[in-house]
């Protein structure tokens, strides 16, 4: 075990699968010479050559539509967006090309590309710059949507990436890239997909959470069991495939669930979770499932507002004891 | 005309043989004909969603693939049907495509916009408008990742160059030289607009303009573009970097079966319809005493019968069970 | 009063509000010489001339900016996206400038632009061309996101768009463009947005949907009348505003409901509406509110398939007897 | 250099005069003071956020921003400062923008890269790579159907010229014939990437590739920027449609303040300090007898009480208040 922060332990899965396997090669805006803009392919370009570290224009739609074009070409390709926000420039190639052509192919194409992108607010970037969306691409049948919470998931996700044959959208919240935490050492550590996480047991209400809404999720936790209250926290770790039988499980025996996530409530994935938990656990309900989300607005600059527009800690706890 | 600021190396392919010529004959028909067939099928109702008829381009799609080799990658736009015919993708597996049955090239769930046969390097039909050209950067990219000689034709048409990701491609792979042959089929119109309404300039110009070889050439003229193609791939193969073709051509149908045609200029078709790829290579086989009417016959009779035989085994393979509706949503994990 | 085919009643809308005012142009691909793609703007070209009606080359994303652009210079534009299957590509312009502007800019800028896209499955266009995303849009704080279900809506809420500052994504089913139906006259006449429709007052369950998917709701409504259950139906109109107190109120009455969308089921807009309902009515709900939604595979060419993938009557009929 | 196309109408605007100049000198000065007490400010924790100092390229604001009319309107990225502060737009309420504060010039909603002032025609910073390229063209087609006589000014930088809407905002704006001028400072890299690396060709060729005079000139030199956008102004306004210039300059800070600068080329920027756009121009005017050291003194003094003006204000100018969050979320009808 190292104890490393999450972008050292996504650096730590992305060199160790190039030297796995030869045909995974690297592309995005400045991962190369500049180091990626959050460090985390800092040193590849050195190591593995211009070949496999590719500084590319920019041009989201083009690379990741080379992207797609290589892993058809049986390459295993990665593609960073640099964050989530220019994404939506891509967003055809990834959801008409990279999620269908197996499908539409009736099989005979796969796309085994990781796309990652940096993502989340809270650091005054301001309305272009601050998505949360991992909802938006866990909508496309075709995906694995990927957003861990920590550094050893990131590790073990990333790699369990690599080893797809479908496109992984990988998302990494800018907030917890400096976060440190355990990482198993094993070169064959991997995390599977559709595995959620019970971070702490607990018998009186479950919240869940993922990506970078883990974290309130958790310091929630630790200020609910101040007031006595029992929370036991879920990482869904992927979006999709989802594990949902985790989240039933849980609420069946808590009776009572809050799902926490930075992006706006309004037709966010939220309301999917809050859905399917009232499928399922209808008659265990003691009380309508709540949603803690940002809130329906751009993301303004100030940091007062920034902060007022992102889920906290003790609105979380406050939700809590509203449904007690 | 030729517009570029790269010198390019001497080639002169040798001229096709007769044999190449008849084959040239025999597919250009079997194209208009499978096409002509289509449409009637559609009108039947046994074909539905969009379907875009290749009638009068046949000379782009023979000319061009047919320069090809067999290592080699295609990736076209949505009006394929000539494009897969001319690569020898199995004419009764792509009307099963048609008609939505389990034969079709894409097991009937991809229709006349998504032909795919990867056991011949056609790497499918792409229905959203230029969203291919950066797949065939990749593909371009990955043959010479991989050190292998394989060139990525990818097709097109003039109403596509319009759209931002033609930019991005055409400069990513001049930047890395990829293997690329950009083949643009320049029929005029992009739906019912004509191309100097969709494009500032001139498609070999702009082309040039990133620093690759580009030219317009003739697309009625099958041994022409089968010359030029010839070289682009010759260029591509040797390491140069991408090659970009602009033929000149026309369709005779409408965009898709659903167009009204209310926006073609006067007599177009009929001035088109004159210079007829098939006609002229008929011709020009007649003149050199390569072929004769009762040649012309056999030829014509075959197609006919390929085409009938190709409704037939459509009609027959079956629907897709229900329950396949999941299958193939995700490919298997290599690993466990 | 008129009987109008949906895509006349929507032609009728654009002639008048050109007419009313001149600051009105439409710009997109192929809405002048080809008759626009679903005959919508057939005829405006030779009506107002090139200048109001342009054809513009295969360039969402441009042509998008270029109708923002000339919104924050005062015109009032409105840009065709052909279908909402090409809308990916201009997704960036949508988001980032036209829903955020006015926020972004304290109140300086607005972008009071209408960008219409025609959806939805249903004619074996497959895949790449099927799709249902009035969800997807709906997610973005900024637009409106107007979905009429029939003639005479289509005409007062395109009408109604024109006539905010706002931007407002317009999206019109494929499969009723020929549906005929009633439509006033009067050139004023206007359909608030964020107003639901109850199309049909019913006691014992309350089906809700929106666009295409009013139409297998009233048929589902019709089967259920024939086993002696009295369904009410709403269709929501606009997803952006939404009026949810009117389904809330529909909700408390028949203590049942049941959501009808074509779209992807997981992370669709029935999460949304299914989780403000238990919120909102929780203790009156005697079954957990049920889903008839799109199957979560890319929409299949045959047929069959894609009859199989797509919500019908007797799916909505099937999910109101599982919960009496 | 010229890579154009199109035949100019002569055009030698006036030599600007010794005020003109002094006011160029003044703005010079003004941006850089400003940037460096900008990057002061971040380091301090006052600004947050993204922020992209615009040193090193003051000629190119200054000499742009002066060459417009009033009535014209101008779009940029997000490395928006100087360009604001070139136009006019109160120093005052940029500095509290940048501090998040009520009277910020986006009241504290944009932040460094989205500012706006709509009273000086300056519709923004735009923080996404080349989006902003089309509305400019929105902004000229509206001017032209409005019977305006307004010119839209669109700066960006060399690292857009990759992204699709360049594409299609160029060819866009050339079959519209909108009065645009697209301005790129070419100051060499886009983060870290050489432009030589993220462009298969030379920016200028490509621009005229689309049928528009594209003018590639010295981006040191306020002189030089000002007379060739004067051109650019009076070929867009008389009908002519778009203008492509590329001013050649140079960044001296990192990409953003979080850039580590790994990237640089060895001595470059020294290499550029030596041809800093402000020291020539002082020596422009010292040579000629406009200028000695006690106004350039007087220049500096007004300079960094201005600037230590902006930062007292921005200081004073209060935190909205969290009741605000919804507040202009949606614009207000027209009608009811
Ligand atoms: C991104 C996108 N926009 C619009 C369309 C609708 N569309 C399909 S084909 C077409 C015209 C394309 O013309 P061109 O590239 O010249 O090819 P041709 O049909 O003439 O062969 C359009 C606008 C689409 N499929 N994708
Ligand atoms: C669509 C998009 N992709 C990526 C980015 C991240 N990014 C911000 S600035 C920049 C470099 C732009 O370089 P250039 O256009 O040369 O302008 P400069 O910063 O040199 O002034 C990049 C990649 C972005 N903001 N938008
Ligand atoms: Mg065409
Ligand atoms: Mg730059």
């Amino acid at each position: 075990m190292a104890e490393l922060r999450m972008r050292d332990a996504l650096r730590e899965a992305l060199r160790e699968e190039m030297i796995r396997d030869p045909r995974i090669f690297l592309m995005g805006e400045d991962i190369g010479a500049y180091g990626g803009s959050y460090a985390v392919t800092k040193g590849l370009l050195d190591e593995f050559g211009e070949d496999r570290v590719k500084d590319t224009p920019i041009a989201e739609s083009g690379i990741v539509g080379v992207g797609i074009g290589a892993a058809m070409a049986g390459l295993r390709p990665m593609v960073e967006l640099m964050t989530i926000n220019f994404s939506f420039l891509a967003l055809d190639q990834i959801v008409n090309s990279a999620a269908k052509l197996h499908y539409m192919s009736n099989g005979q194409i796969s796309v085994p590309l990781v796309i990652r992108m940096a993502s989340g607010g809270g650091s005054q970037l301001a309305a272009t710059h601050s998505h949360s969306l991992e909802g938006l691409y866990a909508h496309f049948p075709g995906l694995n949507v990927v957003c861990p919470s920590n550094s050893a998931d990131a590790k073990g996700l990333l790699k369990r990436a690599f080893r797809d044959e479908n496109t992984t959208i990988f998302i990494e919240h800018t907030a917890i890239y400096g976060v440190k935490g355990e990482v198993p050492d094993d070169p064959d550590f991997l995390v599977e997909f559709g595995k959620a996480n019970i971070l702490r047991a607990g018998t009186d209400v479950t919240i869940v959470g993922y990506s970078g809404s883990v974290h309130p999720a958790l310091r929630a936790a630790a200020l609910l069991e101040e007031d006595g209250i029992d929370a036991e926290v879920i990482d869904l770790r992927t979006l999709r495939p989802l594990d949902i039988d985790t989240v039933v499980a849980s609420v069946k025996k808590t009776n009572r669930a809050v799902i926490v996530e930075d992006d706006w409530k309004f037709g966010g994935f939220g309301g999917e979770l809050s859905a399917q938990i009232m499928e399922r656990a209808f008659d265990w309900l003691d009380a309508p499932v709540a949603r803690v989300s940002g809130k329906d607005v751009p993301m303004p600059y100030n940091r007062n507002l920034e902060f007022a527009a992102l889920p906290s800690e003790e609105d979380v706890a406050e939700a809590v004891h509203a449904m007690m | 005309m030729t517009h570029q600021q790269i010198s390019l190396p001497a080639f002169n392919p040798p001229e096709p043989g007769n044999e190449q010529l008849g084959m040239f004959l025999y597919q250009m028909q079997l194209l208009r004909r499978f096409e002509e067939k289509t449409g009637e099928m559609y009108t039947k109702g046994k074909i539905r969603g969009f379907l875009h008829l290749y009638t009068g381009q046949e000379a782009c799609a023979v000319g061009a693939l047919n320069a090809l080799r067999e290592q080699d990658r295609i990736v076209t736009h949505y009006r394929d049907h000539g494009h897969a015919l001319a690569r020898g993708v199995d004419a009764n597996r792509i009307m099963a495509e048609l008609f939505g049955r389990v034969d079709g090239v894409s097991g009937g769930r991809g229709g006349s916009m998504h032909l795919y046969d990867v056991s011949k390097g056609f790497l499918g039909g792409y229905a959203i408008v230029a969203a291919h050209l950066p797949l065939a950067v990749g593909l371009g990219l990955a043959a010479k990742m991989q050190n292998e000689d394989r060139v990525a034709l990818c097709i097109f048409g003039d109403g596509s160059v319009g759209e931002g990701e033609f930019h991005e491609a055409l400069n990513l792979s001049v930047l890395w030289k990829t293997p690329v042959i950009f083949f643009c089929e320049n029929n005029l119109y992009g739906m019912g607009v004509r191309f100097a309404e969709s494009l500032s300039t001139q498609i070999p110009t702009l082309a040039a303009a990133y620093n690759m070889p580009a030219v317009s050439i003739n697309g009625m003229d099958v041994l022409e573009v089968y010359r030029e193609t010839q070289k682009a791939v010759q260029y591509c193969s040797t390491g140069n970097g991408p090659y970009f073709i602009e033929a000149m051509t026309y369709r005779y149908r409408g965009h898709s079966m659903a167009d009204p045609e209310l926006y073609r200029l006067k007599d177009e078709i009929e001035q088109y319809r004159k210079r007829d790829a098939i006609e002229a290579l008929k011709q020009h086989m007649m003149e050199r005493g390569m072929l004769d009417e009762g040649g012309w016959q056999d030829v014509v009779s075959r197609v006919d019968h390929a085409v009938d035989e190709a409704v037939a085994f459509a009609d027959a393979s079956p629907e897709p069970g229900l329950d396949t509706l999941y299958d193939r949503l995700m490919a298997e994990p290599a690993n466990g």
